[in-house]
């Protein structure tokens, strides 16, 4: 079964990272097939970030996005450009709901989360944002397993980050709100490392 | 936007690609305000690089062509030498000038064609995220050095006079109203002037040289790390170590190159 | 003399990057805490603060954001 | 993660080059940043120095490749790695690499081009440029990998092949390719050509076997007085340009060294071509939704195949010109404005309706763009 | 020596170059020696200034490029010129000039390579790196003269050329052709096609009319507010390399202006081919031997022909299409290792036999050499 | 031919394309001298560039490489970094030193890599035929400039030094004994040692610059021109202006660049 | 009629300018085709030079030497060299006799000329003796009539050496000697521009 | 000390530059007026001329045609 999970916000708001550990999460900890892909360049500066994972129990041949499954939206015009390539009959929508308040017509779903309150207020860190998104995709999808993220964010997040990115990833578990959720089950962080521009 | 920026910029090509805080976009206020002082925006012709720095003219609404990385200034040179009137500014970065493009820059010095050439002092390869740059001090970390540079950067400034420069400088995205007053200088000069600009590059150097992305400290940092001549007489030594010099380094007469192919037209042997 | 300069941020440009906040030196700037549309976190003037009009914030801007408006006096 | 030495690692392409790079026994990188394909220089500069080799990062891209040069005639093999523009800048170089038959490995990620073009978007435009780029007459080989995991494995056959056929090697990835990150297997038993010095008595640098090729490959300072010269030269290395002779038999030996062995280097993927009535014939990225699209064209029940190229040059004649001659129809997917269909056209002959598939602007077709063709083919495609 | 205003004079095909450059109006040129291409700098130093243009003598044929380029749109026509290491340096700055659609001549006196290969000797190995020598896709314009009267003809033509298509055009000359004094006839009535800047109003520097073409060409500092950009672009000049269609209609339209205008630039010499049966398609100094055997050949009652291309990019394909289908052999003869010869393969389809004939080491053909193909040809082919 | 030349020549590469009279042969022999003082031969890697100096190296039989025009230093960058060891030494000319390759002069000169660059200064191209160099003097009539060179020379000692090299001298060809000296202390000065030899080139710059074609009466002019530290002491200033300093004229100590390598990969952080 | 027509001898003899003031004479005064070809770069430096002149009646299409009929031969190792390509039947051979001491066997008519000799004896200037040697050319061969090739010297060599060139031209033409000449008619000299070198 | 010092000059290799001659101090070296197989002017030593064995003849000529035979005593 392929997936097709897209990631998209501002430069600067861990949008690859958050990527990066769904991938690694999928792949080298469920030993799925993955292929994460981002833009890069003087369009993700400042602007918009997106990074996209394809999930798969087979060979991963083309390896974009054509119609995402599920979209966490980090900004408004994140959600704006990219809810027109949703799967409208089985897709899903995470919103960062500090950022995000306009839900335009006709989306599938829609999951919110105050990821960048919760991470600036609780975690005084804005940058784990990303991380709460994570959690509660986690917990909206079972794309991933939530013990298979908390893995790879521990495997992948520099150490000193680690606990504040897994605190921040449990947040972003228990806080996500939406239709027809389970009960929560169980917390992480680290400083995104942006793509590096274009030339 | 202030009204500089309204009547100077190309709106159709907003907003700049620059990081927030990033001090290309300081110097490049000064720029159009030493433009507007001289009145001299339909005499311009601008080149930029390739490198976040060299985007800077692409927002000027005047005629600017944006090459190759590394040839802002032979394309700048062809330019001057059809039609000498023209005050043809060139934007560069570290990288642009006197990485790649290292040795368009000593000859165009030794020539003293009459450019000026603002180079942005980074520290790094900002565009292609943050690789070591031929400024990198010693020792830094970048993308490139993840076990400290082992190289130790150029002097551009004495690189730029030692080839032959006849107006050399030295500001930081710090210092505005120097830059302001240099550009006007540098402009005005009749031969081939450079200013190198030690800007904050948040982004790329900030994360991997300083370890921090704040723009506002990393810009008291440079300031703190420069030193004007005038302070320098007055600084123990002790403070005085492994601080830059600021301020105008160089300045000389020397025949300009356009001047002297004018003259074989004219038919003057020389 | 309070007054007599207005300073205009123009969100569309503004990237809250925090020079004019750091370089004012009469602390006039403040972070409004409100988010642009490009997600930044842009300055407004504290009104209870004396703006010189020495531009100083104008000049430092990367992004050309700020207008002092008011003649200085 | 590991059996029999293998691990696997969710990576992007160009990291799996530097890893396939120093597996190869790469132990020398000189390079310059550029968009897509800085990762392999910052990489190799983190890799390099614990296992004993050497990161220099140049002042631009011609010196990077002769950099590479000199470090592999000092004895280390040798990679750089770069993009469009300075891929360009290295066109001289890599000439003279090939006139001095110096191994070396060139890794070109490309992107959109000409000129700054597309810095941050995939392309294949530059596949002629790596056979035709340089001035004067040679033989390069390339390898066109498709997947992170290929960009690994042949990585490390771009090495051996430049070992054993002393030639510059480039490896065609693209900004696709090098920035996807996906599961590879790496490490395990992997076979490396190393270099063999050649023995010293009445040795001849230039003195080619029946194959054209030179045994092994000296190193300075290890007694053998080597002349590595750049013009044109005789078996010793001296300079014999004014020769008309000699350089004539040079030339025609650095590219029959290749094009007679090509057999050797020939390398494909046949997928479902044996019933084949269409064919598409695909490399690097480009492949990856051709074979989807083949996949799904089979479900539909279409005699549907694809040949996929893992060296374009040189270029596979004799294979296509063979499957020209059973399949009806050839179809070309590339990144490009239809460069690689120009030799699929010549090697089919005319024995084959050759397609052209061409994209610009860096989009990667869709599945269903091929499968549209190849339907397209099955239902147009009754005249031979 | 003159009537009309021509003069006749005895000089080498490199001087006539010059000369046909200042005749069409080339002002400006920069360069950097290089053997056998520096007859063409060392003139151009001693005449452009009289006529009020500017030599510049650069530090590196990359900076030359780069400043015709900049002299390019400061209003001068303007002009370089190189040979195979040089060229090899200059093709990201030809790209670039392809990208912003900058007029100027590249002249490349070709001599053998690759690398310093054969400093001082001719060769027609170069030509596939005029159209693949850079990165992306492009198309530029090649034209070949044969002798010096071409060597001036055809730089006048190729300024013309960069003027109407805004492409850089190569003159591919030759050692042969670039240092034989021969008959040079000059001046007089020449067509040449100046420079017209485009109306202000309204003005977008890349919004091209039907035929793909960008109206006059603008010069800095005229009020134009150009944005002259490397990366791609839409019409106003604005980057959009980031934007897939925009890029991909932009590198179409460099593409198609020249290749779907390939009947206004082909430029072909017909001898004798009503009736041939054996055509030889030749270019350069090669054709020089080629139409002597093709004279001889008749003399003995063969029906032999020739095709001279006087422009080799575009290639002419359908004119060689249309001779396929008429001759029944097509030889090929040329100063390398075999390189137009696909070209012609490709474009007879199979129609005719298409022979090779190269040579390699820098001798020129001789006669009776490409005479014995023919008549080979001759004996040998009853199979269509 | 004397016993030096018959120990180091590698003799099926004879003759040498050297012009009558050419300096360079003079260099070379100088240089065989010094490599045999140090007995070093078997240490020896040597690098050309192309012009006729960098044919020099060529006739040396030791392990040679003769590169492309102006890329002999990152060439001889890339064969010191595989083994330190080597002693490189790079031939190379004005035009392709400081010409075409200016930026990878000084480039390895910032670097400090343990290179001696040997530059035959001639002040003009030879191998091509005559035209202008970027050391030609100002005014100088060559293939190019016939008109007059309207542009200034490089100090290339200058460059040198302001780019970072730690070791600089210059010589003539008329200083044999001298250059046996500072190639001595050049090959074994632990970073970027750059010697300057101003040569005569009697039939390129002979023909076009002096206008005649005497070896020696060109040799005997250029050692009229130069002037040593100790003879430009008890020179009066009018004599003294217009001539070129000879001898050592920069001499320092920094970190090596290969040097600095094998720290990263014995595992040091910098 | 084709006649193909070579100059040799060592660099620096002024082999090139012979050649060129032979095709000018040919060719610009006499309105005759002309190809001229030189050998150039290092190998025409001290060592061997030479210069190809051929000239016709038609337009020249192959414009290389295959057999010459006329060798000028300023050294021993030129003509060693150049004797073979040398039209038997029909050739002839000028030598400077200073210069030149073995004649190979099996060579068409020589004739003799000391134009070195003359040169430096009588002209004080060595460089000279290749308008000796053209004098020489005129004589032996009406492949160019000597009228045109004192005008061509005088246009085409620097004023203030047109007499001496003119004179020496003269000087070869009366001293030549060898089989079946007829009596001699009329004399001149410049610095040869060599040919620049290689790469 | 007259004939204790050999000046041998290999013809194969000088081209007549002439640089010895104008180097040697003692004006030992003479044009021969003989021409080489090459066409040069090959000096010789002039035995009237009293050679100091300085060897400054060998070390400027170019073609390292020159070999000063003899010990210095
Ligand atoms: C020939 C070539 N090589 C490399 C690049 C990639 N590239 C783009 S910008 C840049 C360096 C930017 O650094 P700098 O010049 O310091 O400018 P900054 O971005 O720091 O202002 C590089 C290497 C390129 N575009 N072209
Ligand atoms: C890329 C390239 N450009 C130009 C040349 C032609 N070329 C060969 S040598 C030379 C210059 C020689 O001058 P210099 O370096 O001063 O050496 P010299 O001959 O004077 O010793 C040039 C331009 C070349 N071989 N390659
Ligand atoms: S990367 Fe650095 S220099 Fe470039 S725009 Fe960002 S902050 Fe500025
Ligand atoms: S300096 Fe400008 S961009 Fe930065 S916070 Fe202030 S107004 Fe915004
Ligand atoms: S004008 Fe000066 S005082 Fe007023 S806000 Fe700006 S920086 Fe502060
Ligand atoms: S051209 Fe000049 S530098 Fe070159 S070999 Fe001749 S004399 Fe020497
Ligand atoms: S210096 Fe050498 S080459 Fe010159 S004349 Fe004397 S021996 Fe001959
Ligand atoms: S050794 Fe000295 S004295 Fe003797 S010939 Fe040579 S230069 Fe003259
Ligand atoms: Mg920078
Ligand atoms: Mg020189």
């Amino acid at each position: 079964m392929r997936k097709e999970v897209r990631v998209a916000g501002f430069g600067g708001q861990g949008v690859i990272l958050a990527g990066v550990i769904l991938a690694q999460a999928s792949g080298a900890i469920e030993g799925r097939e993955v292929a994460q892909t981002q833009s890069y360049g003087p369009e993700a500066r400042g602007g918009a970030a997106r990074c996209d994972v394809v999930i798969s129990d087979k060979r991963i041949l083309y390896p974009k996005v054509r119609q995402a499954d599920l979209l966490l939206a980090m900004s408004q015009p994140a959600l704006a450009k990219y809810a027109v390539d949703l799967d409208a009959a089985k897709g899903k929508v995470v919103i960062d709901s500090t950022l995000v308040n306009e839900l335009p017509d006709g989306l599938p779903p829609v999951y919110r989360v105050p990821a960048t309150k919760i991470a600036e207020e609780e975690f005084k860190n804005r940058i784990v944002a990303n991380m709460v998104m994570l959690g509660a995709l986690a917990r909206v999808d079972d794309v991933v397993a939530y013990d298979s993220l908390k893995r790879a964010v521990a495997e992948n997040v520099a150490p000193k980050f680690r606990d504040l990115n897994l605190a921040a990833l449990d947040r972003g578990y228990q806080a996500v709100e939406g239709p027809g959720l389970r009960p929560a089950a169980g917390a992480n962080d680290a400083p995104g490392a942006p793509a590096s521009g274009g030339r | 936007m202030n009204e500089i920026a309204e009547k100077y910029l190309r709106q159709e090509a907003l907003p700049m690609i620059f990081c927030p805080g990033c001090g290309d976009g300081t110097v490049l206020g000064a720029f159009l305000r030493a433009v507007d002082e001289l009145k001299i925006g339909d005499q311009l012709a601008l080149v930029g690089g390739i490198g976040c720095s060299g985007w800077m003219p692409v927002y000027v609404n005047v005629d600017t062509i944006h090459t190759l990385h590394g040839r802002a200034i032979p394309v700048a040179v062809g330019l001057k030498a059809t039609r000498p009137d023209r005050k043809v500014v060139v934007f560069t970065g570290d990288g642009d000038a006197i990485g790649i493009g290292g040795n368009h820059f000593i000859h165009a010095a030794r020539r003293n064609v009459d450019l000026t050439v603002i180079m942005i002092n980074n520290a790094i390869y900002g565009m292609t995220g943050g690789q070591a740059a031929p400024t990198t001090p010693s020792g830094a970390t970048t993308q490139t050095t993840p076990y400290g540079n082992p190289e130790d950067p150029f002097d551009a400034c004495k690189l730029a006079e030692a080839a032959g420069a006849t107006y050399v400088a030295r500001w930081t995205a710090g210092h505005p109203r120097q830059l302001i007053k240099a550009f006007k200088e540098a402009i005005q000069h009749p031969g081939f002037a450079f200013i190198e600009v030690m800007t904050q590059c948040p982004v790329q150097a900030g994360r991997y040289i300083k370890g921090g992305l704040d723009a506002p400290e990393f810009l008291a940092d440079i300031r703190k790390s420069v030193v004007t001549e005038a302070q320098a007489a007055t600084m123990p030594p002790e403070e005085l170590a492994g601080r830059t010099r600021i301020g105008l380094l160089h300045r000389s007469e020397r025949p300009e190159l356009t001047q002297r192919l004018a003259a074989l037209n004219r038919g003057e042997k020389r | 003399m309070r007054g007599t300069f207005k300073i205009v941020i123009d969100a569309k440009w503004c990237k809250g990057c925090g020079l004019c906040l750091a370089e004012c030196p009469k602390d006039v700037l403040q972070w409004s805490g409100a988010r642009s549309a490009k997600g930044y976190n842009v300055p407004v003037q504290d009104e209870t603060k004396v703006c010189t009009g020495c531009r100083l914030c104008e000049l430092i801007c990367p992004d050309q954001a700020i207008r002092v408006e008011g003649e200085r006096q | 993660m590991s059996e029999d030495g293998r691990k696997v690692r969710i990576i992007q392409g160009n990291e799996a080059s530097v890893e396939g790079a120093i597996a190869a026994g790469c132990r020398f990188f000189a390079g310059y940043p550029i968009t897509p394909a800085s990762e392999i220089a910052e990489l190799m500069s983190r890799r390099l120095p614990p296992v004993g080799g050497t990161f220099l990062q140049m002042e631009d891209e011609i010196a990077s490749i002769n950099a590479v040069i000199g470090a592999s005639w000092g004895g280390a093999k040798a990679c750089t790695a770069s993009s469009g523009p300075g891929i360009s800048l290295m066109q001289e170089g890599v000439g003279y690499a090939a006139e001095t038959e110096t191994p070396c490995v060139v890794i070109n990620v490309m992107r959109g081009g000409p000129a700054t073009g597309q810095p941050t978007i995939s392309s294949q435009q530059d596949i002629y440029q790596a056979r035709y780029g340089g001035h004067g007459d040679y033989e390069i080989i390339a390898l066109v990998p498709s997947s992170a995991q290929e960009a690994y494995d042949l990585t490390i056959k771009a090495f051996n092949l430049a070992e054993e056929f002393r030639v510059p090697v480039y490896l065609l990835s693209d900004e696709i390719v090098g920035h996807t990150r996906e599961r590879v297997v790496m490490g395990g038993p992997i076979e490396v050509r190393e270099r063999v010095a050649p023995p010293k008595e009445g040795y001849r640098p230039y003195a080619a076997g029946p194959d054209g090729l030179l045994p092994g490959m000296p190193a300075f300072n290890d007694g053998y007085r080597l002349l590595v010269e750049g013009q044109h030269h005789d078996e010793r290395g001296i300079r014999a340009g004014d020769d008309v002779n000699k350089s004539a038999a040079l030339v025609q030996r650095l590219n029959d060294k290749v094009r007679k062995n090509i057999d050797r280097i020939t390398d494909v993927e046949r997928v479902d071509l044996d019933d084949a009535e269409v064919a598409v014939v695909c490399f690097g990225s480009t492949a990856r939704p051709a074979l989807e699209a083949v996949q799904s064209a089979r479900e539909k029940g279409v005699k549907a195949g694809a040949l996929r190229l893992r060296v374009i040059w040189p270029f596979p004649e004799k294979v296509v010109a063979e499957l020209a001659g059973r399949a009806r129809t050839l179809i070309v997917p590339e990144m490009n404005i239809g460069k690689l269909v120009l030799e699929v056209r010549r090697s089919a002959g005319g024995r084959a309706e050759v397609i052209s598939l061409p994209r610009l602007g860096g989009a990667l077709h869709t599945p269903e763009e091929v499968e549209g063709a190849i339907m397209d083919a099955v239902k147009g495609g009754n005249a031979r």
